[in-house]
């Protein structure tokens, strides 16, 4: 008697990207009736691994079975219609199509080979009341909607298609309690189908009590695949980490009382930003926390002067008022850096020259008479490349050619270029691989003993409390809690963050 | 504030910029028809109808290549091209007539599909590839047409030039006093075509899931790949459409004038006048939303403007100036929404 | 509508016939004074505003000052359809007669029939209808080709030539204009019977593309022995002049710069002659609307005479102006009509009209 | 050296290169076939032709920058038209300052509505263009302007040095000055990041909207420039005149490797690209090719162009 397949089974899967090998060699299966975890840290291949089953990317090398016969998906709409439907780390939808159309967006019901209004409007009627969103207007456009409503939009299309397979890609990481309470169900009654599950989150306690099985992925291998509770949650992240984590970052210096060279008081961009304090000394470096979304993103904006329309008072080195633009805050008496969050957009530019990325906020520094001067620049770049040790065969080639990590580095190098006193750095390590980060939390730490002053967001906890000296918690566009020292700690800035007590398991708290 | 109430304010402030220029528009006309010694007449309303009906036509069809980002600068080269086309067709017993329409129409749709190709397939730019195949366009025109004439069916330009009326009297349809005809018998049939093509294609285009894909590409392109939609079709789809529409405004241009005239100047014309209607009927031209009804208004609004300088006393001299600021101010009015962006990032998408 | 009627017209020496074939027409005669719109087209060249600017001139003319109660000019630039809207615009006003340019010598006949039935004089001039259900003003294209060429050659013929390279510099390619002109003057040259090897360029009647061609032309060819050019002439001399080619009959355009140009180098060997299409013809027609509107027989075709200048007749201030510019036309003297618009009376119309 | 280890920057460089001896080649072919005589290997036909190119090449190196900058600007025709025309107008010693001025102003009007009112791609240069049409219409009607050009004009345009003509000397001085701008200078690199992503441009420091009302000041001084010499070659000013120069040189830019979306291209390619366009109408010319033959050409050696380009950016891994 043949042993059943697994309802998803990966085979020797490859994929690499221009300078970057995603998967390598996977082997992987996902039984019926289940609903698995898949761990990971940034860049282990997560989402590479699910854009391939969901037909989104091709395998370099390998195979894909879905109920034992192999498949080949030349787009998600082959996927969809083999039962695998998939939501998307980055969202799916399109933000100037309403709810309704957005559910349906790809398998609208028709009558006369016509989109059939009404007949989407009730489909999507029926599954916003399974998800618990009856509140939601299927005629409201989807960029009206905030992030949380997104997600949840993105489940109901999910949901609509009546998926055999579902995937979920940080499908959840937005989502407030409630909303996590009816996706548990929703895959619940799935897995009570015989459907299956892939469920991607960063959120330990949502994989622990969902999951009924957990596999690990690092650096784009297979580590293993286990039973839930068969192991402990340090055990679980040196899988996904390869070492332990504390043990990578620079020591700090002993805390020390600082004059503020930078002073926020009661800084609003409504409804981002809802009256920030803050203060921030040369040689600190300060840590930006909280869930996602809660205006971290805004404050350096806001200090760097993109955004308009903001209100409170700024001290700066003793000046008091906000620049009123990049171009200002880079400049004295300012002397701001920014080190931006989204790398596509607004970051590097990708088809231009290493050159001429790192040398985009200094030219003045290079050049005699609004000339440029070749030879101070060719210096200006070998010593940018050198002192953040980038990766390049040649400074002409284009920032594009080089790996993640790499693009990253030029991009604070070209800050660094300008010599600035405050640098503010929006999650500079997402997506860079385990030892660029390490070379940049070093960095940081060295830029900050030269007197810098630093703020430094991210949405990894370990890395706010190996590097920071103090942490700012952020909720709803404030500042809830700031830890230093001993107080400093993963379950601490969990519980800041969820606004809720420091009493909570210490397997939750590895969020 | 009601949950009904406040869904229909944001579906207004959605479409506030069609129904913005939609509301000038009438204003604009109404006063037209007042100074108008004739005004408020189904005259007047023809006259204004075959006036506007070519551009009408050209500004659906650029509407189409606009939510992806791109324009087609070949639409008046492909509207020169039915036209001239149309003016050697056109003509003959009415089976022969009605072929010659299809057929013009079909030479239309299949040259916006080549343009359509050859963007994606070429992977070029739409704007400087149908810079080039507008030059195409029009170099075949001159060939078919290399004077202007032609031969289109007399009865046939008269008839789709006046009213429903005149229509059936033309071709002797039915008794042109006959009372189910009273009702409508004051419409003029340029309106009526665009009323059937825009409900016969528009509409059903854009409640096919190709229409949906365009403007799902427009609006979020890496979204619409993610979401499984048929991208490299709707594009494709898109072009051809916009030559299919620009083909009709060919078409009409040869009823209403019974000749072709492969006229360079003109097609530029064309060319940038529907792109002006397209962006004061409120279609973006970063891509992601945008439709015909506001086209339509907005190519109504370039033509209502010139019909003012035929009743006020304007220095002949002075009206291109005129024409020219009033135009740049128009334009420009759609830009104080920059005022209100609060994100500076916001401004570079 | 008009009635077809047989001639005389009124006023024969103004509004002459084209042929004796041409037929006449006439409207019922109706009280003045009349409502008259003029309906240009492309409005970006100096001939056109020229033509515009004679045109609100001649409207204040004492001449017939009284016999208009409205005037209006619009320009509609390339646009066929919105030219044709204007036209009928001006009927459903009730205009009584429409002056117009064609922008294209068809798809008129919408129009035609509605002023018709509306008994409004349509007068289309310069560029001409393929009609003969309207009347129409020109001037004889065909006969100003033979003209051109009957003279060069006969400047040839006295320097003994009978054979030679001749360049003929054409206009915009597909207009009648174009095509009469060019077919007069091959006639001329056929007939001549001398062995004319000819080069043909398309100088799209401007200077600019004029002059690039010619200078093209002079740089593949060398030499020529005559050129005619059917406007753009100034540029056509001015590619000769830099190229250094000598002086050569040219036959061209009105321009008031070939004019220049011939008055100044004619013994040196520009032997020319400058026939215009005069932007003074808005005037005629102007006229003849309003003969038309009185109950006038009018002929279907009148025709104005060809406003002839050798090198040896021009007088600065006469019939060229040397401190007027150069793409000034200069003909706008119309003798049988009593219409004299003086060059530097058109350059100055406009500031006492925006007083 | 193989293809795919020039660097991509000079790959349409030299891809223009070689379909300009092409031309040559197979022009040359054609007239001596049927005429026997070679014109396009004559220097003195070449360098008439290219001296008639060197207005057409100085726009296009005003609208290279604009491309670049990932925009285009359609009020060409009328800012070199109202150049000319204010410059012969006012005439002496100011005509040139004059003509000057006007695509200055031209240029800064279309930048800051670009830059500051984000008026949407070429929407607003277009209704510039018509306004300027406006005003030369308005100004021919006001009053009787004084068209010749000055004695300077001429000099410049129509006269030669050492037997080259001077206005190509103008054209490579103009040359010169775009493509140090553009690789030399800090505004030129700074262009190239503003039409690579004006967000990340923006966000390193650099004062996009002063770039983007520089490009298109550029773009309306070389306009005018053109504008001014193309009167002094004609000896006149006239309305227009500069209708016939927009889509060549957008051609030219686009022909010579620069993206049409911004960020991208040297103006070798674009020199190139005039090059190839000023022979390419000399051998329609000589061949005496129709309108309708000329567009056909026209659109398809276009459409070539971008197709080879678009292939040997992709070909290599
Ligand atoms: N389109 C792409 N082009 C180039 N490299 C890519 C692309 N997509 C992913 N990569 C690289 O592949 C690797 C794996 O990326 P993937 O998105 O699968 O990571 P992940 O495990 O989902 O990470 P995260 O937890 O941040 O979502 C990373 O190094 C990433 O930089
Ligand atoms: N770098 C930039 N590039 C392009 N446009 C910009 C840029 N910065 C601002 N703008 C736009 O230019 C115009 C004026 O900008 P400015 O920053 O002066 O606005 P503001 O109303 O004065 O703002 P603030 O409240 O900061 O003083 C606005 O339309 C703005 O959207
Ligand atoms: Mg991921
Ligand atoms: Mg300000």
């Amino acid at each position: 008697m043949p042993i059943p397949e697994p309802a998803i089974r990966l085979s020797g899967v490859s994929k690499a990207f221009a300078g970057s090998q995603a998967l390598d060699a996977v082997d992987f299966d996902c039984e019926a009736g289940s609903i698995h975890a898949i761990l990971g840290e940034n860049g282990a291949g997560k989402s590479t691994l699910i854009k391939i089953l969901a037909g989104v990317l091709r395998p370099d090398t390998g195979e894909v079975r879905l109920g034992g016969r192999p498949v080949r998906f030349g787009s998600s709409a082959e996927a969809a219609a083999a039962g695998i439907v998939c939501v998307f780390q980055e969202l799916s939808l399109i933000p100037d199509l309403t709810v309704a159309e957005n559910i349906s967006v790809a398998d609208p019901p028709r009558r006369f080979g016509l989109i059939d209004g009404g007949a989407q409007r009730h489909r999507a009627k029926a599954v916003l009341a399974r998800i618990g969103c009856d509140g939601l207007d299927p005629e409201m456009p989807v960029r009206d909607l905030s992030l949380s409503r997104r997600q949840m939009v993105e489940v109901a299309k999910a949901l609509a298609r009546d998926p055999k397979g579902l995937i979920l890609d940080e499908a959840t990481s937005a989502l407030g309690a409630q909303d996590v309470e009816t996706v548990y169900r929703l895959l619940a009654d799935l897995r009570a189908r015989g459907g299956s599950c892939l469920f991607i989150s960063h959120r330990m306690h949502e994989v622990d009590r969902l999951c009924d099985r957990l596999s690990v992925f690092r650096n784009g291998r297979h580590v293993e695949t286990f039973a839930r509770g068969t192991r402990s949650a340090p055990e679980i992240v040196r899988m996904m980490i390869g070492r332990d984590i504390a043990a990578h970052f620079p020591p700090k210096p002993a805390p020390a009382p600082r004059a503020p060279h930078l002073k926020i008081d009661d800084l609003r961009w409504p409804p981002r930003l809802t009256g920030v304090d803050l203060a921030l000394g040369r040689g600190e470096i300060l840590g930006l926390g909280g869930l996602d979304g809660q205006g971290q993103k805004e404050l350096p904006l806001a200090l760097f002067g993109v955004l308009r329309g903001g209100s409170g008072r700024v001290t700066l080195g003793g000046r008091t008022g906000l620049p009123g633009s990049p171009a200002a805050a880079r400049r004295p008496p300012a002397r701001i850096a920014l080190v931006p969050e989204d790398r596509k957009t607004e970051g590097p530019m990708l088809p231009m020259s290493i050159a001429d990325n790192l040398l985009a906020a200094s030219y003045d520094r290079v050049s005699r008479e609004g000339i440029v001067s070749p030879a101070r620049e060719a210096a200006a770049v070998r010593e940018a490349i050198a002192h953040l040790r980038i990766k390049a065969a040649r400074p002409s080639d284009a920032v594009a050619t080089l790996s993640g990590g790499n693009q990253q580095k030029v991009v604070i190098a070209r800050w660094l270029m300008t010599d600035p006193d405050v640098i503010l750095l929006n999650d500079p390590t997402r997506g860079i691989d385990m030892g660029t980060k390490q070379e940049i939390y070093a960095l940081m730490r060295v830029l900050a003993d030269r007197g810098k002053a630093i703020l430094f967001y991210s949405t990894d906890y370990a890395e706010l409390i190996g590097c920071a000296d103090r942490v700012a918690v952020m909720s709803d566009g404030r500042i809830a809690a700031e830890l230093s020292g001993t107080a400093l700690t993963e379950e601490a800035l969990l519980g800041a963050a969820l606004n809720i007590g420091p009493s909570r398991a210490p397997a939750e708290a590895l969020a | 504030m009601s949950p009904d109430l406040r869904r229909l304010g944001a579906r207004a402030s959605r479409k506030a910029a069609p129904l913005g220029a939609l509301a000038l528009f009438l204003l604009l006309y109404l006063v037209y028809n007042m100074l108008h010694p004739r005004g408020f007449s189904g005259a007047v309303l023809i006259q204004n109808a075959n006036e506007s009906v070519a551009l009408v036509f050209l500004a659906i069809a650029q509407t189409l290549p606009v939510p992806l980002g791109g324009l087609d600068l070949s639409v008046g080269a492909e509207m020169t091209l039915a036209n001239c086309l149309a003016s050697e067709l056109v003509t003959g017993p009415p089976l022969q007539v009605a072929l010659g329409m299809a057929a013009t129409l079909l030479a239309g749709t299949a040259f916006g599909a080549l343009n359509g190709l050859v963007v994606v397939y070429g992977r070029l730019q739409p704007i400087i590839a149908t810079l080039a195949t507008g030059a195409i366009a029009i170099g075949l025109a001159l060939i078919l047409r290399p004077r202007p004439g032609g031969r289109v069916d007399a009865d046939l330009s008269w008839a789709l030039t006046n009213d429903l009326a005149e229509l059936v009297a033309t071709w002797n349809l039915a008794d042109p006093e006959a009372a189910w005809l009273r009702p409508v018998a004051w419409i003029p049939v340029p309106i009526l075509i665009v009323l059937v093509v825009a409900l016969g294609v528009w509409l059903p285009f854009r409640r096919s899931l190709t229409g949906r894909t365009v403007y799902a590409i427009g609006s979020a392109e890496p979204a619409a790949v993610l979401s499984g939609l048929p991208v490299a079709r709707a594009r494709i789809a898109a072009f051809t459409l916009a030559g299919f529409f620009a083909a009709c405004g060919g078409l009409c241009l040869a009823i209403q004038t019974s000749s072709g005239n492969a006229d360079i100047a003109q097609a530029g014309t064309y060319t940038l006048n529907s792109i002006a209607a397209v962006v004061l009927g409120g279609t973006s031209l970063m891509g992601g939303v945008g439709g015909a009804l506001g086209s339509i208004v907005g190519a109504l609004l370039v033509r209502t403007l010139s019909f003012y300088f035929r009743i006020l006393s304007v220095d002949p001299l002075l009206q291109p100036l005129i024409e020219g600021a009033v135009l740049l101010a128009a334009v420009s009015l759609g830009a104080l929404r920059t005022l209100r962006v609060r994100n500076r990032l916001e401004l570079f998408r | 509508g008009p009635q077809s009627v047989p001639g005389p017209g009124a006023d024969p020496a103004c509004f002459a016939p084209w042929s004796a074939e041409t037929g006449y027409l006439q409207w019922a005669p109706r009280e003045g004074p009349y409502r008259i719109a003029i309906v240009n087209g492309f409005v970006g060249n100096g001939w056109r505003i020229q033509m515009i600017k004679t045109a609100k001139a001649f409207a204040q003319d004492p001449s017939i000052r009284d016999r208009i109660a409205e005037f209006k000019v619009v320009s509609t630039d390339t646009d066929a359809a919105v030219q044709l809207g204007a036209i009928e615009d001006f009927i459903n006003q009730g205009y009584d007669a429409i002056v117009t340019i064609a922008v294209a010598p068809d798809g008129f006949d919408r129009v035609i029939r509605l002023a018709d039935r509306n008994d409004v004089v349509l007068v289309p001039f310069d560029n001409v209808l393929d009609t003969d259900k309207v009347m129409q003003v020109n001037e004889d294209q065909l006969a100003m080709g033979r003209t051109w060429a009957g003279f060069v050659l006969d400047q040839l013929k006295a320097e003994g030539k009978t054979s030679g390279r001749i360049l003929e510099v054409r206009g915009l390619p597909g207009n009648s204009v174009d095509r009469d002109r060019s077919l007069g003057i091959n006639q001329v040259l056929d007939e001549s019977g001398g062995d004319w090897q000819r080069v043909s360029v398309v100088g799209n009647w401007d200077d600019g593309t004029a002059q690039k061609v010619v200078a093209d032309a002079i740089a593949v060819h060398g030499h020529f022995d005559a050129i005619l050019a059917q406007g753009g002439t100034t540029g056509v001399v001015q590619a000769m002049l830099d190229s250094g080619h000598p002086m050569v009959p040219v036959a061209g355009e009105s321009e008031n710069g070939f004019r220049k140009l011939v008055a100044q180098h004619a013994d040196e060997g520009l032997k020319g002659i400058s026939i215009g299409q005069s932007p003074g013809l808005v005037a005629i027609a102007m006229m003849a609307a309003i003969s038309a509107l009185e109950g006038n027989p009018m002929p279907q075709l009148i025709s104005v005479p060809l406003p002839v200048a050798t090198y040896d007749q021009l007088q600065d201030g006469v019939n060229y102006w040397s401190d007027l510019p150069d793409s000034f036309s200069t003909v706008n003297a119309f003798p049988p009509c009593g219409v004299n618009i003086t060059g530097p009376a058109i350059m100055a119309q406009s500031e006492a009209d925006t007083n | 050296m193989t293809f795919s280890q020039i660097p991509p920057e000079t790959r349409p460089v030299l891809i223009v290169s070689g379909f300009v001896l092409a031309i040559l080649v197979l022009g040359t072919a054609y007239t001596l076939a049927t005429a026997g005589t070679a014109p396009l290997l004559m220097p003195g036909y070449l360098l008439q032709q290219l001296q008639t190119g060197a207005f057409l090449g100085i726009v296009a190196a005003g609208m290279m920058m604009v491309i670049v900058l990932g925009h285009i600007d359609l009020s060409v025709p009328w800012t070199m038209t109202a150049a000319a025309m204010v410059a012969s107008a006012v005439g002496g010693l100011w005509a040139i300052p004059a003509g000057l001025a006007v695509g200055l102003a031209a240029g800064l009007f279309n930048g800051l509505g670009v830059a500051v009112l984000r008026i949407p791609l070429m929407i607003f240069t277009l209704g510039v263009d018509s306004v300027l049409r406006g005003l030369m219409v308005a100004q021919t009607a006001g009053f009787a302007p004084q068209d010749r050009a000055t004695g300077t004009m001429r000099l410049l345009a129509a006269g030669k040095v050492a037997g080259v003509p001077a206005a190509i000397f103008v054209w490579l001085a103009v040359s010169v000055a775009i493509a140090v701008l553009l690789r030399r200078t800090a505004f030129g690199r700074e262009i190239y990041a503003t039409g690579t992503s004006e967000a990340a441009a923006y966000l390193a420091g650099i004062r996009t909207r002063r770039v983007i009302v520089g490009a298109f000041a550029a773009s309306g001084l070389c306009a005018a420039l053109a504008g001014v010499l193309l009167a002094g070659f004609s000896a006149k000013a006239y309305q227009g005149m500069g209708t016939p120069f927009l889509l060549p040189a957008i051609a030219a830019v686009v022909i010579g490797g620069t993206r049409i979306l911004g960020g991208q291209g040297r103006y070798a390619g674009t020199f190139a690209g005039v090059v190839l366009i000023v022979l390419l109408n000399s051998v329609l010319s000589i061949m005496q090719m129709p309108e309708a033959g000329r567009q056909v050409i026209y659109g398809r050696v276009i459409l070539c162009m971008l197709l080879v380009h678009g292939r040997s950016a992709r070909s290599p891994s």
